[in-house]
């Protein structure tokens, strides 16, 4: 037990108990296994799809309890628990692997971008719907010809009065073809410069004229899509701030989905890689038998270990109140190329059976699969290059021109 | 010897990019993984090759074939690492034809190599049991029935087991290690094709009991397949030039053409300094791999050495320019509409054929007595 | 605990800058080695640190310390990393007031460590017998003379050895290693100072019979020696961890002044990606010396494993900043008027001090037991 | 003996046969020496020093052969020899050692020049003077404040009729507190684009107004200088080619320059890294026993040996009529990255030791001293980061804007 003292529980150590106990009674031992892959995941939407019973009880469950955004208001469907509360109700069901009910990116995504920025009609519409799990939402932000100069995007969106009509096409919008919705940026004003012409639309996707084609990676099949916008009309209300002034939305949330990307890291695998090494190659005069690869897991080893001492300083440092601006360009860059550097380590240690790509012995390929998958890491989300013209400008200051 | 190619050299390279662009570009081998064919290569492309006498350039004129040596060879096989073709030309030509020369018995010679050299006999390897490239660290074994032999043993990564009409087999008995034949059809061979990620062709092949004959003399395995391997090495180091070069040309290009913030990407300093340091190392792969190559031709002792420099720096070279020619692309190189990715798959299995780079680095400091 | 100083701990680092920076800059240690300056530190300095407290911070208060913690020592060391300052810092508090702390006995501890407060006693480990850093590898013996012993080997790389009062010595005797205490004086003692790359203080020293006493107890000589090197490797980081710091700071400043082509340097990408990439790795410097420091404060056996990672990571931290510096001062900084080569070289020195990056890389494979 | 056939000897032959045979005549034994610095080779000048009787024999019998140059014209003092003969010279002075009989700037760098930009009269007097060994030259290109935008020179000539009234300063000028004469850019129109306004000068370093200091470097001792001019009168003769067409003749230069530093490599030391390697760590179970160094060796031997096939690759291909064009960029930037990552391995081979800067162990030093010396290889002579430039627009053909 963590208390010790004679004295009485506080209020967050009774809310501790009282979360713990709960978890342990509901939340079937199917859903506290760890995640492998999206399809274990319950994404919500108007037509929910479950994979099983204990999925949907799991969710319903912490619907009731509010618990879907636990730290998200009352009054929009979220728990409304405090800063401390929601760390422990994460650390309780860090500690018995309970899965998150209910992933969206209504959740992690928009609806931080809608508490800030919307209107208080857009707030109770759309933040209930997202805490009830009844929509899927995507994202429509890349362009192809945009790349990592995400402003240049071309997507119109003219007014017609009471409405836009959108024309345009996005690329790498995940899940297009299962989604809702989508939170979209497109351009009102083509005469302006570019970061000033444009603007955060919601987008119905059961509109007319919109369509998905899904996109195949090296890795295999994706959830990403192409999304084609064909003269659509989006009402007006579904404009998101004010008209134009949508990149300080966009920006907002890059910042997000940056830190996502950098503190995820490796969610697929947790065994340490010099045990992955030790099972691949072996030992020989008790050390790894390929002592130049064994030189490579060490650096690698070291570098991670680092790496994650610098996010929990990080994480000290922004509890003790200094704010973590650009630094999340660093995380960024630094674990997606650590991520690359391990997977490139991988597939050494596992020699030609690192290079079946079908069938069972190699679980189809899960490795190579992965390996492949692993270099998108350094391009989505903004580059690498874009992370160190980042830091070199906003951190360290040194000159544009 | 000058490190230059002969005229004669520059035309047969020259004629066979022509060709494979023409007959076996990129979108060939995607066809064949996309139409999950059941050979893995075009039997009419391959009957073309050996028609152009691709097939009969290391074999003597006097088994029928062209006599014009390795470093001729290595020309057609840069050019097929440009287009990615997949084709019995390691398989067959660079391993089985200079095994057979290697290795074999005056009536093999005689019997074998005119055969590969019309396009009609497919050979594959049966080497590898690990993972690991060990080729010396054989658990297969034989016994003897008089004329025959008969061979047991599970081999992996047999570069076109599925296809080939014969196996050369590496197997022990009492302490020697020999080199056996045996047919594909033979009772006891169990063929078990695996997609590799590169798209071409590998297999894991069991032999049972399988009859067997030698080839050439008994004991002589190992000098003839280390001999053999440090060929192949060389080889395959001149497929990756040429799949080096290729993807490194397509990301030049691709820095030229592409447009951010309104201008082309290759502007940027950042990317141009990396660019600069690829090819300074591709001017470096070039050297290695035409030094290597001449060095088969004129029977030099420094070949096993070469083959490790050779087979070491373009696995590191290539690693290099096709994990860089995927970031360069960006989001438009990870989808499998862009054929550069195949690079990076193709790449990834030419690091661990015939040893990577550690093995080769590892071996090169052996060789140098540390 | 959190990543983070506490106020204490930041006020003290703050005074630390101030007055380093006013009484120790680079140029004092130009100076020192300029006039070649017989004891290569200046005892002003000195008296004045000890004034400080900065010799008491890790002494309890029982033996007229501070009490202070190595994370508060660890401050000073980042401070007099970022000025160079050559001083007993790191021979006499970071090595001498560990071992003692960690070996000696009560009567030891009451008798030294008051000294080392008042900066009246300078101490040297002489544990170094080869030029690659093998600290259990001891070939120095003793003897026993009854109350007494006598010591025999020769000992390098002795930090500040030409100016100590006392070293403490690794010997073996029958198998057992302990350390022992000898008089700069006494009698079999002989010093050569050898002038280090780095102007910083270091000598040979031979023990020939040399009169000496036990620190603590008999045979625990591998025990205290790895605990006190571990501290010392972590105090050395943080030192590393201020020239790193400095020699990056004034690299970005320099590319914002220096003019080429019409422009200052710092808008050239490939310079900007190099200088970003440089920022990661210094902030993870950054967090492994805190981690490290706190680690040893808080009694955690996780030490040694932290030891290894920092004086690694920082080892092969400022390797890359120092010559990244030199690169991008150009011509200028190759010149022995401008300060940044003076972290060139002290980098060289502290990444041979107490374990080279290779060092710690083999030795943090084999504590995963790889 | 490599002429194996029955027949006569050609002319080539017999030129081999006499030349090898008047070496091992003439050559003293002491200067068949490796050459260890520049001490150790003779300079010329106004006002010669020998350090050594065997030397000066040496110097006068090649001297007497026109042999200092041997492949200049005749007319000028060289040896007239042709291309082919030139190399057998160097052929044969190389298997016996002989060390090259006369240092000078003045030949391997502003003889090409003279040779292509002079006039009949400044080619009569200067390379006469230069083959004789009479005048000590060095080079006056960098300036402070320069650095790699060397077009950027503030050093100006200003007409004054029948002379130029030099002021200004050069900075890395070698030997210049040695040297008799000096080749040097200055600029001749102030109001021109920074590259018209540039002009080749000659200059008496005995001129008033002329003084110099040297420059200690990092290492130690250099002979590096700084070189200042104030007022001083350079008589108009002196110009070589068009008054502001110097940048020509120095672009001409430079070529030369970076191909000299680019081949030397690394002079010092003959001595394979892993033989350094072994004396300095030892084998262990049959391997070097520090494994994670032997793979870094193993590495650096290998890119090494690597090189140097690609160097006479390249050598073959010039001799096949190919140009080396803008491909010297690549050898400077390669052989120096190698040489300073060499330094870098036997700093770390050496460990402790390695840090003496003084004393007779370590030779005062050498090795440290050395190491910090091979930092400027990236830096003279064009950075790597000019040298990357060249190869990315002139080689890649990658856009400037």
């Amino acid at each position: 037990m963590e208390v010790a003292t004679s004295a009485a529980p506080t209020a967050l150590e009774t809310f501790r108990m009282e979360t713990r106990a709960w978890l342990e009674a509901n939340c079937p031992e199917s859903q506290r296994q760890s995640v492998k892959s999206y399809t274990d995941m319950y994404w919500g939407g108007k037509n929910p799809v479950f994979n099983s019973d204990d999925q949907k009880v799991w969710f319903e469950r912490m619907l009731e309890k509010n618990w879907t955004v636990p730290h998200w208001p009352k009054e929009y469907g979220g728990g409304g628990l405090s800063k401390e509360e929601n760390k422990v109700l994460k650390e309780e069901m860090g500690r018995l692997g309970c899965r998150p009910p209910l992933y969206n990116f209504g959740i992690s995504m928009l609806g931080p971008a809608l508490l800030k920025f919307a209107n208080d009609g857009q707030k109770d519409h759309f933040l209930n719907l997202i805490t009830a799990g009844k929509l899927w939402w995507c994202q429509g932000y890349s362009e192809p010809g945009a790349g990592s100069d995400l402003a240049n995007l071309q997507t119109s969106a003219e007014d017609k009065g009471d409405h836009y009509l959108v024309n345009g096409q996005k690329v790498w919008t995940s899940f297009a073809d299962k989604s809702d919705w989508i939170f979209c940026l497109v351009r009102t004003d083509p005469e302006a410069p570019k970061h000033s012409g444009i603007s955060f639309l919601l987008i119905d996707m059961s509109s007319e004229g919109v369509s998905t084609r899904p996109i195949k990676l090296l890795s295999g099949n994706s959830p990403f899509c192409e999304t084609f916008f064909d003269n659509v009309k989006v009402p007006k209300e579904n404009l998101v701030g004010k008209e134009n002034a949508g990149w300080t939305i966009a920006k907002y949330l890059l910042t997000h989905e940056r830190e996502m990307i950098g503190g995820v890291g490796d969610t697929e695998q947790k065994t340490p890689l010099h045990k992955f090494a030790l099972d691949h190659v072996g030992l020989e005069n008790d050390i790894l038998a390929d002592t130049i690869l064994r030189g490579d897991v060490a650096k690698w080893e070291m570098d991670d270990a680092i790496f994650k001492m610098t996010i929990s300083r990080t994480m000290d440092e922004v509890k003790a109140g200094q704010s973590l601006g650009a630094s999340s360009s660093f995380f960024k860059y630094y674990a997606t190329e650590l991520n690359k550097q391990k997977l490139e380590l991988q597939m050494s240690l596992a020699g030609t059976a690192g290079n079946q790509w079908e069938g069972e012995a190699s679980d189809e390929g899960r490795l190579p699969r992965y390996f492949c998958r692993t270099k998108a890491n350094s391009i989505e989300g903004g580059t690498s290059e874009v992370q160190l013209n980042i830091i070199s400008k906003r951190i360290l200051g040194l000159p544009s021109k | 010897m000058a490190l230059v190619l002969t005229e004669e050299q520059s035309m047969l390279k020259s004629s066979a990019r022509e060709y494979l662009k023409e007959n076996a570009p990129v979108a060939a081998l995607r066809k064949l993984r996309d139409d999950k064919d059941e050979k893995g290569y075009d039997p009419t492309v391959w009957k073309a090759m050996a028609e152009m006498g691709w097939a009969s350039l290391t074999i003597p004129e006097s088994y029928g074939g062209l006599d014009f040596g390795y470093t001729g060879l290595g020309q057609i096989l840069e050019e097929t690492g440009r287009t990615l073709t997949a084709s019995p030309l390691v398989s067959t030509v660079l391993l089985g034809t200079t095994l057979i020369k290697q290795g074999g018995t005056e009536a093999q010679k005689a019997a074998l190599l005119p055969e590969i050299a019309e396009g009609n006999l497919l050979i594959a390897l049966a080497a590898e049991e690990t993972s690991a490239h060990k080729p010396t660290k054989i658990a297969a074994t034989y016994t003897s029935l008089g004329k025959t032999h008969a061979v047991s043993g599970k081999k992996v990564f047999v570069l076109d087991g599925h296809v080939a009409d014969k196996f050369i087999v590496s197997a022990t008995r009492d302490g020697k290690t020999s080199l056996l034949i045996v047919n594909a059809d033979a009772k006891g061979v169990s063929v078990e094709r695996t997609i590799m990620m590169d798209s071409r062709n590998a297999a894991n092949v069991t032999f049972d009991n399988a009859e067997a004959i030698l080839l050439g003399e008994e004991g002589n395995g190992i000098a003839v397949l280390e001999a053999t391997l440090d060929i192949a090495r060389i080889g395959l180091a001149a497929e990756m030039l040429g799949t080096t070069c290729e993807a490194f040309d397509r990301t030049i290009a691709y820095l030229k053409e592409r447009q951010q913030f309104g201008v082309p990407i290759g502007v940027f300093q950042g990317l141009q300094h990396r660019a600069a340091h690829m090819y300074c190392e591709i001017e470096n792969c070039k050297s290695v791999v035409i030094a290597a190559l001449q060095a088969i031709d004129k029977g030099s002792k420094k070949v096993p050495m070469l083959a490790s420099l050779a087979k070491a720096k373009l696995g590191k070279t290539l690693q290099l320019v096709s994990n860089e020619a995927i970031q360069m692309f960006g989001g438009i190189g990870m989808t499998d509409d862009e054929e550069i990715g195949f690079f990076l798959k193709r790449a990834r299995v030419a690091q661990q054929t015939f040893g990577d780079y550690n093995y080769h680095l590892d071996r090169y400091a052996k060789m140098n007595n540390y």
